[in-house]
């Protein structure tokens, strides 16, 4: 990909980012704290490929490393907001 | 210009259909969040996160070599047995530091992986054939990695600072402005070098710089302030994800970044608009330290009504509608189930019971949201101040659990105030109001006196919050 | 994988600020839409909608071969000022037909730039370099002229019925369910075809075939439901634009043919929703056809009462709260400025005068309220079905003017009736109800009697809603 | 530009629209659709490069017919919404 492409990907998530959580209802802001904690784990991603690819020692141990954080989070945050959405229940109807 | 079919444009072979992958991972990350614009629906959101999530790892694992595939499972294993596990005892009341310390962890990961892209560049394909690292992707790197140790040790101070490991009174450098700025601008300064000149000195300075700089941003900011920090560095966060994106040109990577970071300054926002404050002067620091010098001064002798746990639930049981407004000492003394348990007393009594939240009650966004509904109260039941405080007209009993600021009539009257501006609860305005909290000494966050006890229609129930509400749940059994 | 600084990936050597320039043609018509949330934002936006556009052309001509730049330049000054002329003489009472107009437009504009690109592929840059074109492109090159050409011809007799140039009633031919999805079939089959054959007679059979079933698809569909179809064609309209902006990797037209595309499928759901009918049914049409045979069943004599001018100007001086509600025939009539003045009057006496929308009054969205805002009646006095549904137990007269169907009782209680389920205004509540229609004899759209006629607080007002409402005005003068 | 990027972009404009869209008042859905409209005439830019480039004389005379239906709407389009917007006033104060 480009960078123009790439840009344009961001910009436009922007937006997509701008109008999503302006529509999240403030009953679920703690759990939305939670939940973008989670999916911004997703670097991840880039603590995988440093793990993976062969090439400096160093540089895998430190991909590790983030690998452990980065699962923590991921884990952890999605199954906190897991708990805490279970929570949320509507009145009985009687 | 279209090559679907043909090869990716990158020398490493990436195929299609890993694009495509990042794309649905990015793709079911916006599903996530769209799905927490209604209880009913933020269950599946969460799912959707998760697969988003699955995808986006399983498709990176099986595009590289697997040179270490043992080691990794094991990382994701340990990382995964600790996160669940915490996931599984925090205490809802901790959420806030939960969240701080979750952010470190991203920050700090971000730090990581930058440092490893320049230790082997080739591996995340941004070398020139020159053998030189992509002067952008520099830049990437550089601006990831500041984001990414400002995120770490700000997040650090927040946690402790939220989880009293550290107190939560500002601490005020001198010149600490200058100190600031000046270090933000060798950051900038250094990253510009780093695009000309891949010296492994000019990185590490930028690291320990920003490391440095997200420990001074945030040591001067109350405690009280922390949940706009957490939100701001929440933002960060994503930032951080977005310029790894960037390096990487993972798609799942930049649209998660780009939600993540206008996830946090929205919510970051919000609170300052509740608060009627910028996020400028939050971010300048200093708000508990002069407010409550403030607040000691503003203290005057006045009569105030106590009463007993038995006057208020007699009084309760009279009426026909009952708003409760609970606060931050709700969450610290964890009366919310005996608050539950107080309102099915009251219904099974025909008395109309509705929770009325504001959106800066507690110590972070939603904080009484997630209180309530760990006690089973129906979310239908709780209400928004726009959407409640018209109500208290019409409302037998104002009930201030552990709520304070929130509920000070100075805010609308009083220009001098510090909360001078901020909406709050029209508690005047309902027959009786019954307030809750510890002693007539503590003030609220913002340490300022409320006129609301000197009130005739104002009873003062001194107690633990826990402790008063069991004792009106006993008298009303009685 | 960071070409921000080599040369573009494809063979013509577009750099990098050409994208971006695209980039932010296509966040201006965001921001264009955007302005739209509110009036007071809403004319900024239609300007950075001209600064978009203004972009797009500007930077696709300075980045191609100006072989025939006078040529352009003449085309585009006649086009222009043919638009220019149209939109400064257009009545806004006939804007749906205008819209339908302009739609056909961008559809042969697609087909021809679709053939275009066939017939010169090097310009567009999908050759392979095998010399033939990239099968992906003759995919969205198929695509992009079906979509346009369906567009065009639907947009036409959309037209025409709008304009009332062709009769609105349905045309129902035998077994046209079977030709319409056979003729759709025919055309995705040959698409799929092309991409493996680029022959000309292909390409030709599409277009041929998406013209005659743009035509098919839309004569069976009745006058009354053509704004949903025009919303349809608009919707399609972004769709073929999205196609040509895949074929060219633009930014800029991806951008936009998801938001009209986007734009147009929410105007649709919003009006379905609205008439409580589904697309499908809508889509299937003949609704005009059966429903007028059984509103004539439907008719029987029960007793009204019919009053003057001077009824209804007597006693709406003595209103203290008056809610007017247009519909269609206000907009035949034109009726609105003399409606505008009959409130300035009663506003003058100190009756206060709002008026209610419902969002299918009228023969497009929004079509009340641009013709109130052309008659000059502030936009913060004219409300939605839901923000006022609820006053009409409160007031004094209910005046109904050119509307029928969205007042009908029928479709809150009669479970036979065409329009069950769809909201109505609960005019039945109010006071008094006066309405305004030519006569007893005409139904609205959906052709079935209104039992609102023979309330014993209703008043009739038989004549031209213009005419009428002047009659008042004279009255009220008197 | 790959596919995938380009795929990317419109399935976050996609988004983007839905939200965009929906956030638009209901007393402005008329100019709604008399400014896409006029945006959708964006197809212009492939109408251009049409008539621009050498190579097909019957591609440049199709490209220029395009040219002008485009630009009809342009100008109509943004110039009719520009009226009924500015038709849209509040109450005035008194
Ligand atoms: N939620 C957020 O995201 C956020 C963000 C930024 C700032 N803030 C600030 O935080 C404040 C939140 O307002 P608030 O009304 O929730 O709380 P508050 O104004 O901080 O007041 C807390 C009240 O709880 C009482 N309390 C404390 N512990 C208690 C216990 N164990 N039992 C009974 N009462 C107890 C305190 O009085 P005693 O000490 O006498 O018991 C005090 O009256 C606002 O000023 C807001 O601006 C919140
Ligand atoms: N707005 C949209 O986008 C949209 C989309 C799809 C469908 N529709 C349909 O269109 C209908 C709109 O409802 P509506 O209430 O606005 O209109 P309507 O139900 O069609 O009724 C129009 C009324 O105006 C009267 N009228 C016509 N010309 C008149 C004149 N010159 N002077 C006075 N009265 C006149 C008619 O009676 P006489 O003939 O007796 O005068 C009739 O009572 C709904 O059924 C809706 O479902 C609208």
């Amino acid at each position: 990909m480009d960078f123009i492409a790439i840009l344009s990907i961001f910009v436009l998530a922007c937006f997509v980012g701008y109008y999503v959580v302006w529509s999240v209802t403030p009953a679920l802001h703690t759990p939305l704290m939670s939940v973008t904690n989670a999916i911004s784990s997703v670097i991840i991603v880039g603590a995988l490929v440093a793990s993976a690819e062969a090439g400096s020692a160093t540089a895998k141990w430190l991909g590790l490393a983030a690998v452990v954080m980065a699962s923590v989070n991921i884990f952890g945050g999605f199954a906190v907001t897991e708990r805490m959405l279970a929570m949320y229940k509507k009145k009985e109807k009687k | 210009m279209l090559s679907f079919l043909a090869a990716g444009t990158d020398g490493a072979g990436v195929n299609p259909w890993v694009g495509l992958a990042y794309l649905v991972a990015g793709v079911l990350f916006i599903l996530a969040l769209r799905g927490l614009s209604h209880p009913t629906t933020s269950r599946a959101g969460n799912r959707y996160g998760m697969a988003g999530m699955l995808i986006a790892v399983v498709t990176t694992l099986v595009t590289h070599d697997l040179a270490s595939l043992p080691e990794i499972l094991v990382a994701i294993g340990i990382g995964g047995v600790i996160g669940f596990v915490i996931a599984r005892r925090i205490k809802m009341t901790d959420m806030p530091q939960l969240v701080a310390a979750f952010h470190s962890l991203v920050g700090l990961a971000a730090v990581l992986v930058g440092w490893a892209a320049y230790l082997n560049p080739e591996a995340f394909s941004i070398l020139l054939p020159s053998g030189a690292i992509n002067p952008v992707s520099r830049l990437e790197l550089g601006l990831g990695i500041a984001i990414g140790a400002i995120t770490f040790s700000g997040s650090v101070i927040a946690f402790l600072k939220l989880a009293g490991k550290m107190s939560g009174a500002p601490i005020l450098l001198p010149a600490r402005h200058l100190i600031n700025l000046g270090t933000l601008a060798a950051i900038l300064g250094l990253t510009g070098w780093f695009m000309t000149d891949q010296a492994i000195w000019i990185i590490a300075t930028i690291t320990v710089l920003a490391f440095v700089i997200g420990f001074l941003l945030i040591i001067p900011i109350g405690g009280a302030d922390m949940p706009v920090v957490v939100s701001m560095l929440n933002s960060y966060s994503g930032w951080a994800a977005a310029a790894m994106g960037f390096t990487l040109g993972n798609t799942a990577m930049i649209v998660t970044g780009a939600l993540v970071g206008s996830s946090g300054a929205i919510l970051s926002y919000i609170m300052c608009r509740a608060m009627n404050r910028s996020f400028i002067s939050v971010i300048a620091g200093g708000f508990g330290a002069e407010a409550s010098a403030a607040g000691g001064a503003a203290k005057e002798q006045r009569p105030w009504k106590q009463g007993s746990a038995d006057d208020a639930a007699f009084m309760l049981k009279q009426a026909e509608s009952v708003i409760i407004i609970p606060g931050y000492g709700m969450a610290v003394a964890q009366a919310q189930h005996a608050l539950r348990e107080m309102a099915d007393h009251l219904k099974k009594e025909g008395v109309s019971v509705k929770y009325a939240i504001h959106p800066v009650a507690g110590r972070m966004p939603g904080h009484m949201n997630v209180l309530l509904a760990e006690a089973n109260v129906p979310y239908d039941e709780v209400f928004e101040l726009e959407d409640i405080n018209s109500e208290f007209a019409q409302c037998d009993v104002a009930f201030i659990i552990g709520a304070n600021d929130v509920v000070n009539p100075a805010a609308k009257t009083d220009k001098s105030s510090p909360i001078y501006g901020m909406p709050v609860f029209d508690v005047d305005k309902a027959k009786q109001v019954f307030f809750i909290k510890r002693s007539m000494g503590g003030v609220g966050y913002a340490g300022v006196d409320n006129d609301v006890f000197y009130m005739d229609q104002t009873m003062m129930l001194l107690a633990d919050a826990k402790k008063m509400v069991e004792d009106i749940n006993k008298a009303l059994d009685a």
